[in-house]
């Protein structure tokens, strides 16, 4: 299993029967496909609809139904069509059960940032700033570090997404939990020792005497 | 009654400068024969308003190819690297909002309300320089209302007094830009005559839309 | 001609094809009786609908198409059903051409008192303070006096509807618009002398040299 | 899936003096099966939040004539003399605001905004003890988000998700509403399979609808 199969299905876990779930582009997204078929749950795109499904069969593409990255998806019986003004009203109003994004940084307040790197890269934060800001859980789906430089730190460096603390990050070696005392170590990755987790962290992280391994079904 | 304009013709009344609130996502539910029309006739200087600037060659992307935008308000331009260049060439000016704030900015405009208090933003790059509200010891940003000289609306039909019926992930942008400017221009794929469209199936009501180009098919 | 139908007549007169235009309950609501069958107008009701109809056949009254008042109406081939947000959105946006309401109290600034008697009648504003605030004109359509007492005052001793400056005036005796300098008296009533105008109304009227009547066609 | 409630069920998930958003417009558009429940089980003390007290012995009205109301938030309540009768006599209190900021308030409450910023208002006793905003040179009300412990949707159907169709004058402030409180309890007319209502035609999603009750027909 390699490590985004691993956050995928970690944070697939974490969805609930009859929740409203926004998931990011990317990584975030393969979510949806470690999600029981028989749990009732509505993923919104919030570039317009609520019950996104599948990818439609070849050639049966609607160039009027996409999800926010472009691609061709399917709805759901049941699905419902939404203006942005509605999609960012769900979001930010607190209609939102959870809502998954990649990140850049996460640091020791929980604090993401996901959306620029200065002088780099600056795609622009989308809809990011509010569904970090309205949604009921944040998660945070990402891999732990990247090419060796840790992406959980004590204080974001790169411009931050929102003051609002996330709910949960989860990586392919831990799964973290920030909280008023900081960054508490839930679960480890498969196979992973807890020295390995902290070593690849550079944010001080609380340690309980139990640290279980991420039982991925 | 409302006569259907040619492309061409719609694109005459636009001057040089103007201010565009364009819709779609991504492309989808841009009104794509408008955009076509422009480029074609190559009068620019424009402030785009609109989610995204779309792909280089598509949609929105081809009047930042062409260079007829001097600066646009948006929430993403990740998927447009040329308009990443021509923003650090210093070329074209990008102002970067939140989506959710900017559809509501959008909204104010459209409705009369001197504003959005929100709390997305807070504590980031875009709260630099703008008020903050305070509202039962909540603190929240204030934003001002965006208005265009023109909405470029697409639709995927009208009647011929303009009531428009938007689908799928086409709607995002679109009705609510077409309550916030001076002159609205819708594109829809087909027109029907009055009183084929159901009262509650109306996203637009007519009274809203200047101009109606001729359909697609 | 009884004194409400020559009000209605008349201001029938200042609506203009193509324009929306919303009618209070009570004597404004008569006024569609008066504007051409042939003329392209949207009546707005702003409980939700645009496009008003007339009364429907008896027996056909559907409890879901009503007017402000409570009372059936029909709706028109190309009405469109709106909900309160959008109702409002477009009268508070400045969409609505024009509003025609009934008055207590008209002053020489132009203000208008016509939603509560302090201690006798407080029925609430409703949609008077977002239509008198909103609409591009606003046209109080009145009896001259009430049982004697004159309703076009110095000052309004009821409490306002809003701080706007009312557009038009139009009683049974006179059209009267404000202006920076006053009152202007434009017209005369059928057979009615100006100083009979000037005798019922306790504001200073402007009286230019020419006072025509009324031309109720 | 939901499962149908009965109204009196669902009238008993309401407890003493709680916040009650009721949609409907003269009683077009009201939940009257539910309100018939709450005035039959005769617990009260409630805050009402709607646009209007209908008539006597008639929807809300039949709350108001119960004694059911400790409170209401209205827009108008010229056409029931009973809610007037029991505001002189100090049994029912009565705060009055204009219908379009109620809607706004209403909608702030359920998209997360901290207020409006509203003209509507200004120079009259609306603004009274109320803070103003300045936003370019422009004095703007500011008023305060309204949210409900429960909302009481009107809807002409649904399917068994809860997706929502309003019909005609009967939208009015129902969607608005439907955001805006922690419960929301729809009563459509009829009720139909997943997948008979087109996405498009939804106007409140299934995802914001709580309990259902049964059809009426």
């Amino acid at each position: 299993m390699d490590a985004k199969e691993v956050i995928a299905r970690r944070v697939a876990q974490e969805v609930r029967e009859g929740m409203l779930v926004n998931l990011g582009i990317g990584l975030p997204s393969m979510v949806a496909n470690f999600v029981p078929d028989d749990m009732r749950v509505f993923f919104q795109a919030e570039n317009g609809v609520i019950g996104l499904g599948q990818r439609p069969p070849d050639g049966m593409e609607d160039r009027d139904l996409t999800d926010a990255g472009g691609g061709f998806v399917t709805a759901v019986p049941g699905a419902a069509s939404i203006d942005s003004a509605m999609s960012f009203g769900l979001i930010r109003g607190g209609h939102l059960d959870m809502t998954v994004l990649g990140g850049l940084q996460v640091d020791e307040k929980g604090h993401l940032a996901n959306w620029m790197v200065p002088g780099k890269m600056v795609p622009g934060m989308g809809g990011a700033m509010d569904l970090v800001t309205g949604a009921r859980r944040v998660i945070v789906a990402m891999v732990h570090a990247a090419k060796g430089d840790p992406k959980i730190v004590p204080e974001c460096t790169l411009p931050l997404t929102a003051l609002r603390r996330v709910s949960l990050i989860v990586t392919e070696m831990a799964v973290i939990e920030p909280t008023d005392e900081g960054l508490v170590l839930r679960e480890r990755g498969p196979g992973v020792a807890v020295e390995d987790i902290v070593a690849a962290t550079a944010a001080r992280l609380i340690v309980p005497d139990e640290v279980p391994e991420m039982v991925l079904a | 009654m409302k006569r259907a304009l040619k492309p061409a013709e719609a694109a005459e009344m636009i001057p040089e400068g103007a201010v565009l609130l364009i819709g779609g996502f991504m492309g989808v539910g841009s009104p794509h024969r408008l955009i076509d029309a422009l480029v074609e006739r190559g009068v620019g200087g424009f402030t785009v308003i609109a989610n995204d600037t779309a792909r280089p060659g598509k949609d929105i992307g081809k009047l930042i190819d062409a260079r007829l935008v001097a600066k646009c308000i948006v929430s993403h331009i990740g998927l447009n690297p040329e308009t990443q260049r021509q923003m650090i060439a210093g070329d074209l000016e990008v102002e970067l909002v939140p989506q959710g704030t900017l559809v509501e900015r959008i909204r104010a405009g459209g409705v009369g309300l001197g504003g959005v208090l929100t709390a997305t933003g807070l504590g980031t790059v875009v709260a630099e320089g703008k008020p903050t509200v305070e509202v039962d010891g909540k603190t929240y940003l204030l934003e001002k209302p965006i208005r265009g000289d023109f909405a470029l609306i697409g639709a995927r039909q009208c009647d011929y007094v303009g009531n428009l019926e938007y689908t799928l992930t086409a709607h995002n942008f679109n009705p609510v830009m077409a309550m916030a400017a001076d002159t609205v221009i819708a594109e829809p794929h087909h027109i029907m005559p009055v009183g084929m469209i159901p009262p509650d199936a109306v996203k637009t009501p007519g009274v809203l839309v200047d101009h109606i180009l001729e359909r697609l098919i």
